[in-house]
Formats: C-alpha cells, structure tokens, sequence
C-alpha cells in the first residue's frame, strides 16, 4: 500500500536526532511488547509480514504519532483479534479492570500453554521456476499500487536497475501478509543510480540498493 | 518518535493486559516472557558484529569468505549468517544501512537497534540524502567517494565491514574487537584510531 | 517537497465521508482564520504560494492530525512571524492573557491600519520567451524532489503525457513561496493515462489532467 | 480532518489572540474582518454556477463561448471567470475536479466547498480510483466512459459542466438552474431528473 509508513524520500522530518547513552528501552513496557510480539510470532500467531502490515494499516494520523512500540502494540493487538485470539472487548475489559484495581496482578497461570498454533498455509505453489534475472541484467520496477502489503517503496517504481545479487527463492511478502501462502519467487539484489531515483536532486555518487522479488521486476527495454 | 512519557501510562496498562490475557488464554506462558526479557537485559550489543569486523581485519583468507556470504560468521560460533551480507567500506566506497518501509536491523550481529535508526528522520533521508545524513553523523564524505546505501527491503540484513583505521597494526584481535562501534557497522562513522599510545602509520 | 500533503494516490485514508446539511462552519473561529488569511493575503503580508508552503512545512504527524482551518491557522502564524509582522512570544502571551481573563474582549481597537505591504520583490525577469510547448506536444515531467514549495505531485513525476491546453504565463510557486519572485513562466494542461501513472493499478479508461509549469516539463523521447 | 470539538476551546482562543494582535498593531481592521465574515455568512454556494449550467444548456452559442473559455462567465454579469475551465460531461466523457495538494475550489462559482472535498480521502483516492470514489457517491459509471480527473496544480480552476438529464424539456432557465447540485458540478454526481410530473424524453 501507498501508505505513509513509506518513507524513503520524504521530507519534512527533520534532523536525525540521537540519544547519548541510550538505553536498550525507554520503559518497561516497552521490552513486555517485544517479548510477546516475538513470543507470539515464534508460536505462528500471526508471521513477519502479517504483522508488518498490522503496522502499515494504523490510520496515517496515529502511525506517525506513535512510538516504535507503540505500533508494535497496535499491530500484535491487530493480528491476535484478526486471528481469533482475542477480542477488542476482551483488551478493553482487562485494561478497565487493571485500572480500576492499580496494585492488582491479573492472572499470570504459569505452566500449560497450548501447542504452537500450526497455520493453514495455502498450499504452496510447485517451486519456482529458474530465476528470470542474473547478476549483471538490466531491470525496470513495475509500477504497481497495490492497496495491500509490498516491499517495494514507492520512490523505487518504475525504475531502472541493475542486478546485483541473485539471493535465491525468498517467501513472497505480498501474499505472505494476507494469508495468501509463502509462494516463494526469486529475490535480488538491485542496484539503482541516485539520478534514476530523485533526478537532479541527487547526491553525487549515490547509489541504492534494494531487494527485490522475480515479480516487482521486468526486463529494462534497451 | 519521540518517547513521551505522558502516554506510557496507558500504553503500558494496555500491555500489561494484553500480556496478561494471552497468558490467562494459554497462548502464551508468563515464564517465556520473563526469560525473553531477561535476554533483553543480556543484549551484548554490537559485540558480535565487532569480532566479525577484527576478525576480518587480521584475516584476508576469512575476510573474503565473509564478504562472499555472511554464513562465514559461523566460523566464529556465531548464528544468523545465513541471511547475512557484509559490505565492505574502502577508501573509495561507503556503505550505509538503512530500511525505509519498517526499520529491518541486523540485530544478529548487532543487536537492538538504537531509536535514531528507527527514526522517521533517519528512514526518509538516508536514501535521498546520505551525505547530507552522514555529515549530521560527523562523517564528511569526499565527493569522489562512492555512496552506497543498502534499503533492507527483504528479510536480509546488511552489516558494513569498516576501514581498519591506521595505527593498529600492533593490536590484536580483541583490541580491533575493542574499537568497532555499532555506528561504524551501519556505515554512519568510521571507526577511530585508538587515542594516544598507538603510533601512527600506514 | 516530498511532504505528507502531497496524497495523491495515497492509501489508508478510508472512504469519503460526506456530511448532511453541512454548515458553512463549524465554529466560529473558523470563518475568523478564514477571514484573517484571506485579509492578510490582500494586504500582501504573504502570498499563497508561501500561505501553502506554511502548511506544507508543518510537522507530518501535525498536519494529519490538524483540521482544515487549523492548517490555516498554523500558517498564517507562520507567515506573520516570518515576516516579522508577529512574535510566537506576542501570540502565546496574548494567548495566556484570554485564558486568565475569560470574559475579557481584547482591545480592538477600530479605524486606522497602516498601508499595505508593498512586498519587496526581486526584480522580474524578462518576460518569458515564446511557450516551448504547444498542445499535442508529448513530454515528460521531471523527476525532481525540492526541498521546497512545488506544484508537481509525487505521483507525477517522472511520467509521460501530453500538452492539452496552454493556459500562457502565470506565477511560478517554487519560487513565489519563498521570496524569489513570481518568476512567471509558460503554464500548460497535462494529460496523462491512467495506466501511466498507476500501472496495472490503474481503472480502465482513466486520464488525469493536471495543471504543470514549463520548467517541470521536458520533451518526451520519440 | 474531522471535527474535534474537544480541540476547539484552545483553536479558538488562539483564533482571538492572533486577530486582535493584528488589530492592535493595525494590521488588519475590525471592521474588515468583520465585513469578511458577513460576506461568509451570505455565501450563497453554488447558485452562480448553476445559473452558468442552466445558461449553458439553454444556449448553444454561449455553451460554447463557455467551453472555449471560462471568461464567457462575465456575460451572465459573474466574475472571476478569467482562470476558470469549464469542462463538459457527456455519455461517453465524465469529468471531475480534485485538488491532490492542498484543497482549491472554483469558489467564485461555488462557494466555499465542502469538508469531503477537504477531506485526505478524497484527496488521495480522487486521482487513483475515481470510479470506486464516484461508486460511494452513487455514481455509477459504464466501464466504456472515460473518466477524466481534473487535478487543480495552478491557480486554474475547474468545474464541470454536467449533462442536461432528460424530461426538462419544458423547463424555464430558472427551474433548471434548480436542479444543478454543487455535487454535479465537482463531477461526483449527475443532475437528477425533475421529479414526479415532468414527463420523461429524449
């Protein structure tokens, strides 16, 4: 999705502001969101580009307003109800209780957690065929707007590259996200120019590069 | 991005419930989450990246494994190679990390990333201005070197090989290990001659 | 600049959401910013290419969060304190002052206002030579990323289309918002497809007409 | 961009600090502002433009002076005319008006314009999906018609002259001029047919 968690290119931010000494999280819930994001991950609640997406689809507004764990909070709530782990009501029950009683520790049952949960993967497409592109290959980025999940960012769409790398077969983001299977496709590395992407407004000597999957990408007409 | 205290009460309420409901559910166990916090606390950082750097500096045999796949790491015991690339800085090239869709971090080698790699700030500006960034950074790029900057758009992770400063050819291993900081392994400093004793040279 | 405001073809915004019996307000202070802008703009204390750079230039999160007239707001501020007519201290103590005294009307005092600005503009260039483009005329808009004020959406850049009218020389806004003069140069109505600009994304039969300046415009490669 | 009234005691507070301090320093006058917001309060929205639509329909010649030129406005005595471009819908060719950037309106035809039109949404999606946008407006278009946005960049604006519906044959300029919604000339609705007794034709 065009979304403004999109933002190779963008201006208006600011300058890169950096924290002497900082610590490894700024509060103790910080390091609990984590542990259950990853928890949660490592039981196949929901996988990496599911909860990407989680983070992707937060209202434009609240994204850009909230901390880096708050939107790992929003997308592991997401994900939990999207699956049916969970309810909002549920959330917002628990949250009014634990505020009404301050000192109350909720149920915290040790011991018996019920076996990861194995997700119904779609079955997987044959494996891939032989990889399109070689190191070397001239190569132009679709320009595509798809309202899901993508990893190729906005500032590198209908461009040309170079390839760089051949990574091999690499789980498809795109329908990865949407519980539509792994459908590995071909992933390489691509090497753009700094003119190619921002024109005159380019540094010199500036090149990007990106990883990018067989179907973001069409042979560069010569 | 900023941390704003005046919102952690709420947000660390609604985790604490959040937490405390997939407990209750048996999705997750309360003994998993404390031993995954309690590896939080034993985050050793960067340390993992800073041998692989010192010992690519004073072996060219591994250092040109390493470069040719990130997986040589496990020559030094150390896990998460497999989707690993190592880029290396020269007097002519400079490589820089960043992930503009999310904040993808080789955290492997590095461990957690700090806050101004996740920034908005850093994210939008590193692709379309690394010099500019770099200089905020205190590192002044000759225009005559190469910028290449590594989007982390997939699931591998890029980790810059630094320039061996000069003055260290009398240092072993651990001392090197000692110099490589976690900005030298992003590719947004470069990594200092250590201070006074060293002599000058090469 | 590649700003927040720059949206089209962004997604997550939801769906348009329309009011019954919308009223011409929806608060009072509203037609007051409304009138305020519009009076300062007359008197030439800025103009409306720097007006929609004060917006533009409000932080990302601020600017999604803010109401329409309250974008307005924030950049007349802006342009008042620029121009020196106005300090954030003279605004946040009278603001401070209507606070303490809730009843009070502040001194409004009637009848005399000094002339209008009579804004020092740069000298003007010669008046532009002959229009490069006729209609019919296929071109492509460049692919640049001001760090200031300009009128060529992201989603237009780098795209192909064609000269529909020439609407003759008009002000030029990358350099009007900031003091540069007006700059005036050839303005044209540029007709691009939908598919040229979203792909295989696009809806079927879409063209999109945007207004574009001669200097965001170069000849289309045969 | 909705309505907060929660946010309102502080807007409007600094609203009355900024436009007094105007006043006292003599910048602007009171009586201005107050004559502006009386202006605002007879805004009398888009009946100039449909009295343009209603000419156009009735008038072939003027219909076309108006499409060759938005300055034939000043025939029916209505300025600002001078930047505005009239476009024409048809069976085959629909045409709306968005302004990605900012939010401008031909406000000389059509009055001040509505929040949606203000609106992120309609903003973004206008120019990536105007039939999914037109479909929530309940418009519904042939996938054979065209459909042209009109993206207000310059200070050029743009309103659609809608189609003529049928059945108003009988109708005087006034009862057309009636029928014309502000929505229509934007582009995101069609003139309705007079109801009950006009007979339908054409």
């Amino acid at each position: 999705m065009n979304g403004v968690h999109d933002l190779g290119g963008m201006h208006g931010f600011g300058p890169v502001e950096r924290e002497e000494h900082e610590p490894l999280f700024h509060a103790a819930w910080e390091a609990h969101v984590r542990a259950v994001m990853t928890l949660s991950m490592g039981r196949k609640y929901f996988n990496i580009d599911a909860f990407r997406y989680g983070i992707e689809r937060m209202a434009p507004a609240d994204y850009l307003r909230a901390t880096y764990f708050e939107r790992w909070l929003a997308s592991v709530e997401y994900n939990l109800i999207q699956q049916g782990l969970l309810t909002g009501d549920e959330l917002d029950a628990r949250v009014a209780f634990l505020r009404a009683h301050p000192g109350a520790d909720p149920p915290r049952a040790s011991g018996a957690t019920s076996p990861p949960r194995a997700q119904e993967a779609p079955p997987e497409p044959p494996s891939p065929a032989a990889p399109r592109f070689a190191p070397g290959d001239a190569v132009v980025t679709r320009n595509v707007h798809p309202v899901g999940h993508t990893r190729l960012p906005r500032y590198a769409r209908g461009k040309r590259g170079v390839i760089h790398l051949a990574h091999g077969p690499q789980t498809f983001p795109d329908t990865n996200a949407h519980g539509l299977g792994g459908q590995p496709q071909p992933l390489y590395n691509v090497r753009f120019e700094g003119r190619e992407l921002w024109g005159d407004s380019t540094e010199p000597r500036e090149a990007v590069h990106l990883d990018l999957w067989e179907s973001y990408l069409e042979s560069a007409p010569a | 991005m900023k941390y704003d205290p005046e919102q952690e009460p709420y947000v660390a309420l609604r985790t604490k419930a959040l937490e405390s409901l997939l407990i209750e559910k048996g999705l997750l166990s309360a003994e998993a989450v404390d031993e995954r916090i309690s590896e939080y606390e034993r985050d050793i950082g960067p340390l993992k990246g800073a041998k692989v750097v010192a010992r690519a500096w004073i072996d060219p045999a591994f250092k040109a494994r390493l470069l040719a796949s990130g997986a040589a790491i496990a020559e030094l015991g150390l896990p998460g190679g497999g989707n690993l690339v190592v880029v290396e800085n020269t007097p002519t090239h400079h490589h820089m990390v960043v992930c503009t869709l999310c904040s993808c971090y080789p955290w492997t080698v590095l461990g957690l990333p700090p806050t101004w790699y996740k920034s908005f700030a850093y994210r939008s500006r590193a692709v379309r201005e690394p010099r500019a960034v770099l200089r905020e950074f205190g590192l002044e790029l000759d225009e005559a070197v190469a910028v290449h900057v590594w989007d982390s758009s997939a699931e591998m992770r890029y980790m810059v090989l630094p320039e061996r400063p000069a003055g260290t050819e009398g240092l072993t291993e651990e001392e090197l290990a000692a110099l490589v900081t976690r900005d030298a392994m992003i590719g947004v400093a470069r990594v200092a001659a250590p201070a006074p004793s060293g002599a000058a040279a090469g």
